[in-house]
């Protein structure tokens, strides 16, 4: 965009602007162009919820307004801005004007980071991953924030309920993710998806093997664990069933939303299905690979010739788009994934969550983690980091050591702590003989 | 120190899982139960005192409307009362009728009510629309025999207000081949989901022994264990012609009542397909065409009882040789059902309240008559 | 380029100081805690013109995220006191007191600094000085392996002192019996006393 | 517990099994399959999958026979003859009691006719239970498969006979098979009834040319007859001439001369003599001038529905018809015997006025006039009685 603008402004009008100008210019249009697409994806994605959800219960859905229900969104966007902004009298105003703006400024945040295709990165960060996920605990002051300033019991029930939840959640998500981190040893998202090229998660360890980037994460035991935890976590941050608590309506009406209407309420759903959005960008990325897919690669070195180092402009165009609908089709069918579930499951309860995350899905991960390590060292060190045995074996073998044993450890340890966790319930469940021990003896 | 006060919440009567206007003033410490008291009334629509005002078949459209859900439970009931009351027969094709539709009707209330729970519990309708959809195609065959789907009025004394149209036994065996796959898919999605296996085990125990003191029936009686069915223990209608299980549950929770309706609906399914091959040798014609509508009961009193999908339904009917009911009372299953929600919910959360009340499978209409 | 980032960083200072000043003013303590938090995205952004992203980073996510989130909690879970007075007879007082420990805090600072500008780095050849997080990472498994494990472990402690006293509180809880577990007890005493 | 036949089952908690999951993916199974299966739809009921949507304005359901709605009358198609014949069976069997029913009467000689002169049934409170169909003995009350009411009017589901009459080829179509069992009775039942129902009585009020045609072979079966009692004569012209304004007029005209002025005429002599012939005079001019009016604004009030231009002559015979009363009613007081006849006459009148009235629904402006000059009328009547 920089090289674009540069061009346009210095080289055809010859204006001879600074490059901080042209920088903020470039910076601008692209900050421009996410707040555009943010929305649309929004109202893609609440028509695409509704009408597969529908067809998973045998309706149809949404299909008046515009081509297959296309426009419904749009009216529900309209009906949304003409309807009247009530804020209830005892409310906290500015508190409550505030609170949406909160929760839907990070998701635009989050944009900043992700990559659509090769190359199209709003912001290479070099910890774009830890970015992502600090800015996306920022939304629960904005719900703490709402809920508070509504006044009112559900409001600041779910509230508490939300923060407490995303809070809790992070965890997991952020040790998934470190799990990958240590694979790869890079924070930079760009650095995740590269590493992702070639077949399998060997590329960069066992020379020789064809580039169909087909190098995700998600088909070594580490990786797939880690993924099953991070999509886990993912469905409780961004609220969705089964760990749609927040905003359980058979229990708590509308959450933090209760008192809100018209657009301040839509912008609630906006923050919703945008960071749903980003969170199931963000598994395309990480676990499968991003734009990465088989062809990229290929269209990339097509162009490249000694002549022509940077590659061919026509290629490059055509990777890039095929990288980005590689990457949009995998976030959609996380999106798709998402609905599935929602169409599939009830609703935890508020304490059964809590003790699913944290007895559950974190000793999961850190297990996961000792795993990840297991596998670095398996595949990368070597008689310098102490691990000399491994020297003299072929790449392809440390691999698939390292593939048995990571495997191993995490079905064991899944099982184990699905059986320690499903006792524990029952557990609980049962009788408190304790208790009634105590009180037969009091009498 | 940390301390947290006793809060009371009101839970409806506005609320989105209440199941019509219904209030419950919740009593909460923390997040746990100490006190529920169910308010209700709200849809009160003095049904007894317009039925004593009413004449004995005009009576007849009005029961539809005590549980939309089961119109023809309702119906035959109070067809039943009437009946003895006035000493009509009812012509053996008649009664096979009525089994088939009662029965029909016990499959629409469970499929509804498993889809409402699971509803409850937070899932987004997609049981519930399963359910649905397989209660649209019974309520098709009762459209296409009594010309209603909610407020069918099927049942006249002395027999049916009519005989079946000729495409309704062909629909009928279409719809028995549907209804093991719906049931066996309901099952594979409620049985073993550990979702819905945290939200319902264990939780809204009802003993035994609270149960029967609290003249509980129905799906609630039988989940906490008491093998009391009405057809089986006072067999009325034809009901001793047929062969079918009664499912009772373990313990008396959520799940168990879950398992004994996904049950019933087999048992029906199985009554049903009894029906199909025993109606072709029943005798007489859909009605008594002896029997007069407009019925002039001799002074006296009775009470007829049916198990309906929720419970035990009965007529209390009291003549005074007029053409009118001196006195009318019904015995709503839902309304008796629901009376130890308060105890039932003492010391669970506040999320499994709409559960529990779930899982009770009222309908307002009858509750609050 | 200077200029521009002279002209925000003195708005970004200016958001700063001025929402510390409303956390100290407004009465009502949500207000503050919220002010709060938005001098500490202040501060991050400040560490971003700073370049450096990783402690503005983790500051959103520390403060921010969660330090912010634990004031509302502790906040809405306490009984609110507002309405008292702001300034009491000897304010004065406590000014002086807080500009002294201030000037304590500072001096050192003051008097042990050499205030130059360090030269802007060339893009030629320059040591990574503040892309951090691989040396951090090194640094605290290496060289500060000793506080890295310090902290750590009263991190642990301080989290297992959570737990017990949750721990506490709950045993201590008066526990509603559900009906199934009363109906237990009465069968347990009756038995009990059928005993005695 | 006495349990006669089958089993008691424990219904099995599969308790002690580890649950890791496995219920989970079962569930996401059974939505896929319902996801994959819903690209087609769902034609018959021994499927699960499939879409079972019906995009009803665009789609309908077929609607099975017996399907009821709201009631509705029934009327034959080549008569236009109403099967309905009053008999109150459908009013008394309706449980919220929404059926209201006025009888027709022969206007000549008052008795009542199995036919109806209206027939209102609150549609807002009907509760579609189908009773009244059941009870209805002519099979004249019928349910029918409309079912798209909404309307924004309060009144809007006041449905009087107008808006109730279905001719049996409707109710053939909606429900050939219902009609089929009941068709030969309910036929046979009809015949017996247009037998007892003189005049136009009983053919449905919009259908004018039926109405035109049977007053036509009415007239025929007068002219071919001795000759019609004298006394009717001025009502004749009304129904020879063609059913026009003018001849409204007309006979209006006439009916409020015969009434009032041939009464008006003799007046003078009676009044002070009182002698029982003069009674009986002016009882004869009094009936007669009842009759007239009657006539006159029966003829009138037939032809009202084809142009509100009619109506206009109706209301204005009505309103001549109910002067003309209390005119022949002013001749009354001379006698106790007289008393009587006059009373008579003037109910008459005032029933005459009336039908006049309730039969021309068409234009609610108009129909009010002719309500308000019934209405005077009776009282006129009232009056002078008294």
């Amino acid at each position: 965009m920089y090289d674009v603008i540069n061009h346009l402004i210095n080289t055809v009008f010859g204006l001879g602007w600074p490059s901080w100008a042209i920088s903020l210019i470039a910076y601008l249009l692209v900050a421009t162009i996410l707040f555009l697409v943010a929305p649309f994806q929004m109202l893609f994605l609440t028509y695409f919820e509704r009408r597969a959800i529908a067809q998973m219960q045998d309706r149809i859905g949404p299909n008046r307004v515009g081509p297959q229900g296309l426009f419904q969104p749009v009216a529900d966007g309209v009906k949304m801005f003409t309807k009247e902004d009530i804020v209830p009298d005892a409310a906290d105003k500015w508190v409550h004007l505030i609170g949406p703006c909160v929760v839907v400024a990070p998701t635009m945040f989050m944009f900043a980071v992700l990559p659509w295709g090769p190359g199209m990165v709003p912001l290479d960060m070099n910890i774009g991953l830890l970015f992502f996920f600090a800015i996306s605990s920022v939304s629960a002051v904005g719900l703490m924030a709402s809920g508070w300033a509504s006044n009112n019991k559900f409001a600041l029930l779910g509230a508490m309920r939300a923060v407490a939840q995303m809070v809790s959640y992070e965890i997991p998500a952020v040790l998934s993710l470190l799990a990958i981190v240590l694979v790869t040893g890079s924070l930079s998202i760009v650095d995740l998806i590269h590493q992702q090229a070639g077949l399998f998660i060997s590329s960069a360890d066992v020379p020789g093997i064809p580039d169909l980037g087909l190098g995700w994460f998600v088909f070594t035991p580490v990786g797939f664990l880690a993924f099953i935890a991070f999509f886990i976590a993912a469905l409780a941050e961004g609220e969705r069933t089964p760990f749609d608590i927040p905003e359980a309506d058979s229990e708590i009406v509308a959450g933090y939303m209760t008192e809100y209407s018209g657009m301040k309420f839509g912008l609630f759903y906006l923050a919703q299905y945008v960071l749903n959005f980003l969170l199931c960008a963000i598994t395309a990325i990480i676990f499968f690979g991003g734009w990465q897919g088989p062809g990229v690669g290929w269209l990339y070195a097509q162009a490249i010739t000694p002549t022509n180092p940077d590659g061919n402009g026509l290629f490059n165009v055509l990777a890039g788009m095929l990288g980005v609908f590689y990457f949009l089709a995998k976030t959609y069918f996380f999106f798709f994934v998402m609905v599935w579930v929602r169409g599939a499951y009830a609703r935890l309860r508020i304490d059964q969550l809590m003790d699913f995350g944290w007895k559950f899905l974190i000793p999961l991960t850190l297990v996961n983690v000792i795993s990840a390590a297991i596998w670095v060292g398996l595949t990368k060190w070597g008689a310098a980091e102490g691990l000399a045995f491994v020297e003299g074996w072929a790449p392809l073998m440390r691999w698939g050591v390292a593939f048995v044993i990571t495997l191993l450890l995490n079905i064991a340890a899944y099982i184990f702590l699905a059986r320690v966790y499903s006792q524990a319930q029952d557990e609980r469940a049962r009788l408190d003989n304790e208790v009634l021990e105590r009180l037969t003896n009091v009498a | 120190m940390l301390k947290t006060e006793e809060l009371q919440i009101n839970i409806g009567p506005q609320h989105p899982s209440t199941h019509g206007v219904f209030r419950m003033i919740v009593t909460v410490d923390g997040e746990t139960i100490t006190d529920l008291k169910p308010v209700f009334g709200y849809l009160h629509r003095n049904h007894e005192q317009i039925a004593e005002v009413n004449t004995y078949l005009q009576n007849m459209p009005y029961t539809d409307r005590l549980d939309y859900f089961n119109s023809m439970a309702n119906n035959h009931a109070y067809a039943l009362a009437v009946e003895k009351l006035v000493g009509i027969e009812v012509p053996e094709r008649a009664e096979y009728l009525r089994v088939l539709m009662v029965e029909l009707t016990r499959i629409l209330n469970h499929a509804g009510a498993l889809g409402f729970l699971i509803n409850d519990m937070g899932a987004w309708q997609t049981q519930l629309a399963f359910g649905m959809r397989e209660r649209e195609k019974i309520l098709d065959l009762f459209e296409s025999a009594s010309g209603a789907r909610l407020m069918c009025n099927y049942f006249r004394f002395g027999g049916v207000a009519r005989d079946l149209p000729p495409d309704f036994m062909p629909r009928l065996k279409d719809l028995l081949i549907a209804m093991p796959a719906f049931v066996d898919e309901m099952e594979r999605l409620l049985r073993e989901n550990e979702i819905l296996l945290q939200r319902s085990e264990n939780i809204g125990i009802l003993p035994k022994e609270v149960a029967i003191s609290y003249s509980v029936t129905g799906p609630m009686l039988r989940a906490s264990g008491v093998p009391y069915d009405i057809r089986k223990a006072e067999p009325y209608s034809i009901y001793d012609r047929f062969d079918f299980d009664v499912p009772i549950g373990a313990v008396g929770d959520v799940y168990d009542r879950i398992l004994v309706r996904i049950e019933e609906m087999r048992q029906s399914k199985r009554i049903i397909e009894q029906i199909i091959q025993q109606l072709p040798d029943a005798q007489g014609g859909h009605i008594n065409p002896k029997a007069r509508q407009n019925v002039r009961p001799p002074a006296g009193d009775v009470y007829a009882r049916v198990e309906t999908p929720k419970g035990e339904l009965g007529f209390y009917l009291v003549s005074d040789g007029s053409l009118k009911p001196y006195r009318y009372k019904v015995r709503a299953p839902s309304f008796i059902n629901l009376t130890p929600l308060g105890d039932m919910c003492r010391g669970y959360k506040v999320a499994d309240v709409v559960v529990i009340l779930g899982s009770i499978d009222i309908v307002m209409g009858e509750v609050d008559r | 380029m200077d200029l521009l980032i002279q002209i925000i960083f003195g708005l970004l200072s200016a958001l700063v100081i001025g929402a510390a000043m409303m956390v100290v003013t407004v009465r009502n303590v949500i207000h503050a805690a919220l002010w709060l938090i938005a001098s500490f995205f202040g501060v991050a952004a400040l560490y971003l013109l700073l370049e450096a992203e990783f402690i503005a980073v983790v500051q959103v996510l520390v403060y921010v995220g969660a330090i912010s989130i634990l004031i509302l909690f502790a906040i809405m879970l306490t009984r609110s006191n507002e309405g008292d007075r702001l300034l009491t007879k000897y304010w004065w007082a406590s000014a002086l007191i807080a500009l002294g420990l201030f000037g304590v805090a500072f001096l050192p600072t003051f008097t042990g600094t050499t205030w130059n500008m360090p030269q802007p780095t060339g893009p030629a050849g320059t040591p990574e000085v503040l892309s951090g997080v691989e040396e951090l990472g090194r640094g605290f498994v290496s060289e500060f392996v000793l506080h890295f494990e310090i902290a750590g472990v009263l991190l642990t402690v301080a989290l297992i002192g959570a737990i017990v006293i949750a721990f506490e509180e709950r045993s201590r809880r008066r526990r509603v019996l559900t009906l199934a577990e009363e109906l237990e007890l009465r069968k347990r005493r009756q038995a009990a006393e059928s005993v005695d | 517990m006495d349990i006669q036949r089958g089993n008691i089952i424990v219904m099995d908690r599969r308790r002690g099994k580890l649950r890791a999951g496995q219920g989970l993916l079962q569930g996401l199974k059974v939505v896929w399959d319902h996801w994959i299966g819903s690209f087609r739809k769902n034609e018959n009921f021994s499927q699960i999958h499939g879409t079972f949507t019906i995009e009803y304005p665009d789609e309908r359901m077929k609607l099975p026979q017996a399907y009821r709605n709201m009631p509705v009358l029934i009327y034959d198609d080549e008569t236009g003859h109403e099967l309905c014949t009053a008999c109150y069976q459908c009013a008394r069997a309706c449980p919220p009691e929404v059926i209201h029913i006025t009888q027709a009467k022969d206007p000549n000689t008052g008795k009542m006719v199995p036919a109806s002169l209206e027939f209102i049934i609150e549609y807002d409170a009907c509760m579609s239970c189908g009773l009244c169909a059941e009870a209805c003995p002519f099979d004249a009350i019928k349910m029918d498969h409309f079912f798209e009411l909404a309307t924004d009017d309060r009144m809007g589901l006041l449905q009087r006979k107008a808006d109730l009459n279905r001719p049996i080829s409707y109710y053939t179509t909606i429900a050939p098979d219902l009609w089929d069992e009941v068709k030969e009775g309910a036929m046979k039942k009809l015949q017996g009834s247009i037998k007892r129902r003189p005049g136009v009585i009983g053919i449905a009020g919009h259908l004018s040319d039926k109405i035109a045609a049977r007053r036509r072979e009415l007239e025929a079966e007068a002219a071919a007859a001795p000759p019609a009692p004298a006394d009717a004569a001025p009502a004749a012209p009304a129904g020879k001439l063609s059913p026009e304004e003018k001849a409204a007029k007309l006979a209006a005209m006439r009916a409020a001369k015969a009434g009032g002025a041939a009464p008006a005429a003799e007046a003078p002599a009676p009044a002070p003599e009182l002698s029982p012939a003069d009674a009986k005079a002016a009882k004869l001019a009094a009936i007669k001038a009842a009759n007239a009016a009657k006539k006159a604004a029966e003829a009138s009030a037939a032809e009202a529905p084809a142009a509100p231009v009619d109506e206009k002559a109706a209301k204005l015979a009505a309103i001549r018809a109910a002067n003309a009363a209390k005119a022949a009613a002013a001749e009354a007081p001379a006698a106790p015997v007289d008393e009587k006849a006059a009373k008579l006459a003037a109910i008459r009148a005032a029933n005459a006025a009336k039908a006049a009235a309730a039969e021309a629904p068409a234009a609610p402006v108009d129909e009010k006039a002719a309500k308000l000059a019934a209405i005077r009328a009776a009282n006129a009547a009232k009056k002078k009685s008294e």
